[in-house]
């Protein structure tokens, strides 16, 4: 082996992109298994129904829930898992039982944009604020801003997305008058064109701002929480006090020394941030309309469209681990300890 | 003999708790943030246990959409119910199924994360590797999905399977308190005495995370109100009727929102939830200030 | 000389450090062969790193060694029955260095003390307290009283090494380790804690092994006992006390005799420490031979970095590990 | 030293604590004279007040220290400036230009996520901004093999790739970077190894020389002093108790305490009693009346515990804050 693969073999980024993939596969192994051991699972389901509603025969019926689950059903399990992982990385996810069957697939790359487009812009916008409000109240720590706004983050902490949802709405569209909710609904306006056009980008952000906002106040408290206290134990340590003694500028201080190192334990809150906030868009995108993934679950389910449920339930945590393994990638940018052996 | 000297032993020491307890409470009185959690959380307390025997159960009446007044402080529901009267027979499950899942979690992250980061090696990594997969998963959707698959029963089924799914946080951040204790001498002093595994844990290590158990008890609390609210909004939990995220979902369905005389009854659970859930954190501050002496000097 | 009560039969200890793909092999004892008698007081000598610690964890049963075998009252260690395992533990005891990391921050004094005794059945349990008292008394923590219900943090560095020498002496031990008792406590405390440990001894007649660096503490414990000085996780010399200090032989203590301070100028300015390297070899990465020739100012190139010399008896109780010492290559 | 001229001058430096148990008096009418290329030992124990001096003298105190009052003095080429007093902006540029201080254990001065080399631009580029990137690594090069460091593998590297042994050797030729007038060392090898402590303290008097610079060793233990300082300040409680050139110090110590901690270290050679000072060290919260070493003093006197003794002069450049020779 060469130095250089090995190298590559020992880096922080390989080792946990390994990781992200052994995390994505056994989440896909246990979604086939629960889908087809569980007793009364519904592939079965599925067979008795059109047995029953098309009066089908029973042959005819299994082949047509195999071809809509993407599953063989007369090869044995352990031939049916591998057939399944082949076609869950190939990108097939079944059909949807509902839908003239339209690929599970197909589905997703319509909703699923919208919602990557929210909570990721939502994510964003919070941490960095949050990271930012954190840092300026840790050095003002004991003061009323401080105290005011830890009091405020935790408050925002506790509330639930849906009522923040609601209550914009409440206050906004119905006490206010100001904003009309009811014509917000969908991803864009009806009289836009999709395109690299103004109106339809205007479009976009009009309809995504009460999502995104809803996503940043619910998760804004948290990180501002967190960073308060990371810079507050960074503010403590003895290379700070020696920044200073070496005549170093404060804005120097505050960014290469304080800020950078305060921001890495940080990371590790991440998966729960980005998992949270995920889930977190079946309650706010249905609240607001919002032609999202966590909206189409939501109906898949009400529906009982398995594959379409079990396609975006996978979707939805292939994304949550893509989103970890890139703040991991980052992680590792920043922090030499981890880079370099 | 030795009663008289074991109760003057222990006497001794329960005045020195008694000091201490003493000077928490002066800490929490002086507090005020920490006080009003614990106020609004007496309030709800003292709402779900004894409400029931003075306010009649909601029935269905009528009277439909009624308006706040003296008889109904809320207004009525779509089957005219009492909307008060929902809120105070909600509490009671809600602070039944909060404070269950938030022990059972708890319970489930102490033992996890106590095996993990004390016995570490192979032991460590498998649970830490469930840990990461369970984490990865966004857990509103899986709660969805298994709803589907599985018909949930009853409030301690329901609490049973959320701890079941929702311990990694807490149990990660149990285990990296473990492993900074095991580290300390006086854990090899342990060993050195004789104490085995099991002793060390429970009589050494456990004491040390005491405060960390009851704060992440309410903490989970927190999450658990909110998982079970957002699984009743969205239709999830059929065997409540009075649970407050039914009544949100109903109200909200019902558009109740754009009608001044109905307001209230959005606005209850709404209220309901928000203030229970700030009431909680900020008890979780009061019991911070309580245990941690650095949080209570202000240092 | 008393008689064996500890034997060290060619010793190793290493661990395997690093993640995945990067695990190495470090050995942090090498072929340790010891002898402890029955009442004897010795040193373990040595910088950190040099394993004087592992070495003392080995001998309390803490750590296993990677290899060889270690017998106490003639057993192995390692075959021992649970029963024996159990009374072992209880004879050979551990004073570490840090006195606010060994006592549990959340027990009381009396907790700390009593659960030893509660736990072996030591005294009749309506006799804790008193023997509580009597343990406070033995490390000069009087009146017990003022000491039974505070809390660690209530008490000074130098009290707290007391509270856990009282926990050691609770279990009646044979042996105890006393790995740099006093380097963390104020230097106006040191001598107290010293004092008790000299106490203590007399009174038991328990062994003492003294694991430092500090060549003038460990003769302040015993003039008459025997010192092992350690190098990368190898033992270099190992004799008397006052012969060391006296006539050190191999190059390394030599130098470590000239670098240590002296609370006295004109002595310790007219010492100097001449040496090749100033860095101490990686123990991930140590050299081949003589894991002292990269520093020695005497090695001879084509022997020194070849092979590894053996501990031997070059005069009645004095054993080096040195070619040059040994004069086979003159 | 007495015809040496005067670097620094500390009159009457009371410096407190916030803590929960009430103000905790750190530093108490401190009053020191420091000459210009002495190489200074400040030695106490755990709670003397010896680092809350040094970070005094840097304006680096934590927040919750106050500067009750005092002046510190810095002789300036000709001029004298209250280091105290001067607008911060302005005391930047006295920091490690004129003043390096080097922290306890220096383990954790250096910022994780920059390499070594980033750390001397930086410093150099926070006092000279146009100074070029290739002179500066030339010159730290240079004080890097002043602390015997190897300069190709160091400057490259970032802290955790360092041993603990050749960060502190880093950290005191970071010191020395921008050639200061005077460089306080908190505990400066209590992290190292015997060897490499000896080595370095030798070194450091090669430094002295070469690089015209007052050193301020602080530490707990003895023989540090004996080893490198030519003039000595005993502390105790927050106060002096003693001060004196090195001789007069170890062979002639006028201060009970001075003696006691002198008589509690074990020696290689020779059959001196040892002495253990008894009782424990003071309550900085509630320092006792009078003396603050009276209660562990084995001649205190009656008037030890009523009144404060202050520093006099009982033999030329020998200070000694002690009522047994207020008499003389």
């Amino acid at each position: 082996m060469s130095a250089k693969i090995r190298s590559v073999l020992k880096s922080y980024a390989f080792l946990r992109l390994i990781r992200a993939i052994v995390i994505i596969i056994v989440v896909v192994s246990i979604s086939f298994f629960i889908v087809r051991l569980m007793p009364g699972n519904p592939v079965d389901l599925y067979i008795v129904y059109l047995e029953t509603t098309y009066s089908m025969p029973y042959q005819q019926a299994k082949a047509m829930a195999a071809a809509i689950f993407g599953v063989n059903l007369n090869e044995p399990l352990y031939k049916q898992y591998i057939e399944y992982m082949i076609n869950v990385f190939r990108g097939n996810l079944g059909r949807s039982m509902f839908m003239n069957g339209m690929p599970v697939i197909k589905i997703i790359a319509q909703y699923l944009p919208w919602t990557v487009f929210t909570v990721g812009t939502g994510l964003l916008i919070s941490f960095i604020f949050g990271i930012l409000i954190g840092m300026a109240i840790a050095y003002r720590r004991g003061g009323i801003l401080d105290s005011t706004i830890t009091i405020l983050s935790s408050i925002l902490n506790s509330v639930p997305n849906y009522i923040i949802a609601m209550l914009l709405i409440i206050i906004f569209g119905d006490y206010l008058g100001v904003v009309p909710f009811s014509m917000l609904r969908g991803a864009y306006s009806s009289n836009v064109i999709p395109g690299w056009n103004i109106p339809f980008i205007m479009s976009v952000i009009q309809h995504a701002i009460f999502p995104i906002f809803t996503y940043v106040i619910t998760t804004i408290g948290g990180w501002i929480l967190l960073m308060r206290g990371s810079t507050i134990s960074v503010l403590g340590e003895d290379y700070i006090t020696v920044a200073r003694a070496r005549g170093l500028p404060e804005s120097k201080i505050m960014t290469t020394y304080v800020g950078r190192n305060a921001i890495l334990p940080i990371f590790t809150n991440f998966t729960i941030a980005v998992a949270f906030i995920f889930g977190g868009s079946v309650l706010v995108e249905s609240i607001f309309v919002y032609p999202g993934i966590g909206l189409r679950l939501l109906q898949a389910i009400n529906q009982r469209d398995y594959p379409v449920m079990q396609g975006i339930f996978l979707i939805i945590t292939i994304a949550v681990i893509a989103a970890n393994y890139l703040a991991d990638v980052l992680y590792g940018l920043l922090d030499p300890r981890i880079r370099v052996r | 003999m030795a009663r008289a000297s074991l109760r003057k032993t222990y006497g001794k020491a329960l005045s020195r708790t008694k000091e201490n307890l003493v000077e928490a409470f002066h800490a929490l009185v002086e507090d005020k943030l920490a006080m009003s959690g614990l106020i609004i959380l007496v309030v709800f307390v003292l709402m779900g246990l004894i409400g029931p025997f003075f306010i009649p159960p909601p029935t269905p009446s009528p009277n439909i959409y009624a308006p706040p007044s003296l008889q109904h402080p809320f207004g009525t529901d779509f089957q005219g119910e009492d909307i008060f009267a929902k809120i105070v027979y909600g509490t009671t499950s809600m602070l039944i199924i909060a404070f269950v899942t938030g022990i059972f979690i708890t319970i489930i992250a102490v033992l996890l994360g106590s095996i993990a980061g004390y016995l570490g090696g192979y032991v460590d990594n498998v649970i830490m590797g469930f840990a990461d997969i369970l984490l990865a998963i966004p857990q509103l959707p899986l709660f969805l999905i298994l709803a589907v698959l599985v018909k949930f029963l009853d409030i301690v089924s329901l609490a049973l399977l959320i701890s079941a799914l929702s311990w990694p946080t807490a149990a990660r951040a149990f285990r990296s308190q473990f492993l900074s204790l095991k580290e300390r001498d006086f854990v090899e002093a342990s060993r050195l005495l004789g104490f085995n595994s099991l002793e060390i844990i429970v009589y050494d290590l456990i004491p040390n995370i005491l405060p960390y158990i009851l704060i992440n008890v309410v903490l989970n609390a927190v999450y658990a109100i909110y998982i079970v609210t957002s699984l009743a909004y969205l239709g999830i939990i059929p065997f409540e009727s009075n649970n407050w995220g039914i009544m949100l979902y109903q109200a909200w369905a019902f558009g109740t929102i754009y009608n001044k005389r109905t307001f209230m009854y959005i606005m209850a659970p709404i209220g309901a939830i928000v203030f229970l859930q700030l009431g909680l954190l900020l008890f979780s501050r009061a019991l911070e200030v309580i245990f941690n002496p650095r949080v209570r000097t202000g240092e | 000389m008393g008689k064996e009560l500890i034997k060290l039969m060619n010793v190793y200890v290493s661990f395997r450090i690093g993640g995945l793909f990067t695990k190495v092999l470090v050995n942090v004892l090498r072929n340790i062969n010891l002898i402890i008698y029955d009442g004897e007081t010795l040193g373990l000598v040595g910088e950190s790193g040099c394993g004087k610690t592992t070495l003392g964890k080995v001998i309390a049963g803490l750590i296993k060694p990677t290899s060889g075998k270690i017998l106490y009252k003639g057993k192995d260690i390692s075959a021992m029955t649970k029963d024996e395992f159990l009374t072992f533990r209880r004879e050979v005891q551990y004073l570490h260095q840090d006195p606010f990391s060994s006592l549990n921050p959340v027990q009381t004094v009396y907790t700390i003390l009593s659960r030893p005794l509660i736990k072996h059945k030591i005294v009749d349990p309506s006799n804790v307290e008193e023997e509580v008292m009597e343990l406070l008394r033995m490390v000069g923590l009087t009146p017990p009283s003022d000491f039974m219900y505070r809390y660690p943090h209530q008490l000074s560095g130098g009290q707290r090494q007391r509270v856990a020498l009282a926990r050691i002496m609770s279990v009646r031990p044979k042996v105890l380790i006393a790995d740099e008792p006093v380097s963390m406590i104020d230097v106006s405390q040191r001598i107290g804690i010293l004092r008790l440990l000299l106490d203590l001894r007399k009174e038991t007649n328990m062994t003492i092994i003294y694991i430092t660096h500090d060549l003038a503490t460990l003769r302040y414990i015993s003039r008459e006992g025997r010192v092992a000085v350690m190098y990368l996780g190898g033992m270099v010399e190992l004799t008397d006390v006052e012969r060391l200090l006296t006539r050190p032989l191999h190059p390394y203590t030599q130098i470590l005799l000239s670098a240590l301070l002296e609370p006295d100028p004109n002595i310790t300015r007219n010492k100097k420490v001449n040496l090749r390297s100033m860095d101490i070899p990686s123990i991930v990465n140590l050299p081949p031979g003589c894991k002292f020739h990269t520093r020695c100012p005497y090695a001879i190139n084509g022997i020194c970095d070849v092979k590894e010399p053996d501990l031997v008896e070059v005069e009645t109780n004095h054993y080096v590990a040195c070619h040059l010492v040994k004069g086979d290559l003159k | 030293m007495s015809n040496s001229e005067l670097i620094l001058s500390i009159r009457n430096l009371t410096v407190k604590y916030r803590s929960r148990r009430g103000y905790v008096n750190a530093l108490r009418n401190i009053n020191l004279d420091i000459y210009r290329n002495e190489a200074l030992g400040i030695v106490g124990e755990s709670g003397s007040g010896k680092t809350t001096l040094a970070l005094a003298i840097i304006r680096q105190l934590p927040n919750n220290a106050r500067i009750v009052s005092g002046s510190i003095i810095f002789y300036d080429d000709g001029n004298k400036v209250d280091l105290l007093t001067m607008n911060y902006d302005e005391f930047r540029r006295y920091l490690w230009e004129k003043i390096a201080f080097v922290p306890q254990g220096a383990m954790n001065s250096l910022n994780p996520v920059l390499k070594i080399k980033d750390h001397f631009t930086e410093t150099v580029k926070a006092h000279n901004p146009d100074a070029s990137k290739e002179e500066i690594v030339r010159k730290a090069r240079e004080v890097l093999k002043v602390t015997l460091l190897d300069p190709d593998r160091v400057l490259n590297s970032y802290p955790h790739q360092l041993s603990g042994g050749m960060k502190q050797r880093v950290m005191i030729s970071l010191a020395l970077i921008l050639n200061p007038a005077i460089i306080i060392m908190d505990e400066p090898t209590s992290s190292l190894d015997v060897v490499s402590q000896k080595i370095i303290l030798q070194n450091l008097k090669d430094i002295m020389r070469m690089f015209n610079v007052t050193i301020i060793v602080i530490t707990h233990d003895i023989g540090v002093v004996a080893e490198v300082a030519n003039r000595v300040v005993v502390m105790y409680a927050g106060k002096i108790m003693e001060v004196g050139d090195v001789e007069s110090i170890f062979y002639n110590a006028l201060h009970p305490y001075t003696q006691g901690l002198l008589k509690a270290v074990p020696k290689l050679r020779g059959e001196a009693e040892l002495y253990s000072i008894p009782g424990e060290p003071p309550d900085l919260v509630n320092p006792p009346s009078g003396c603050s070493f009276h209660p562990r003093c084995p001649f205190a006197m009656d008037i030890c515990t009523i009144n404060e003794p202050s520093l006099k002069e009982v033999n030329r450049g020998h200070l000694v804050a002690c009522f047994k020779y207020e008499t003389r």
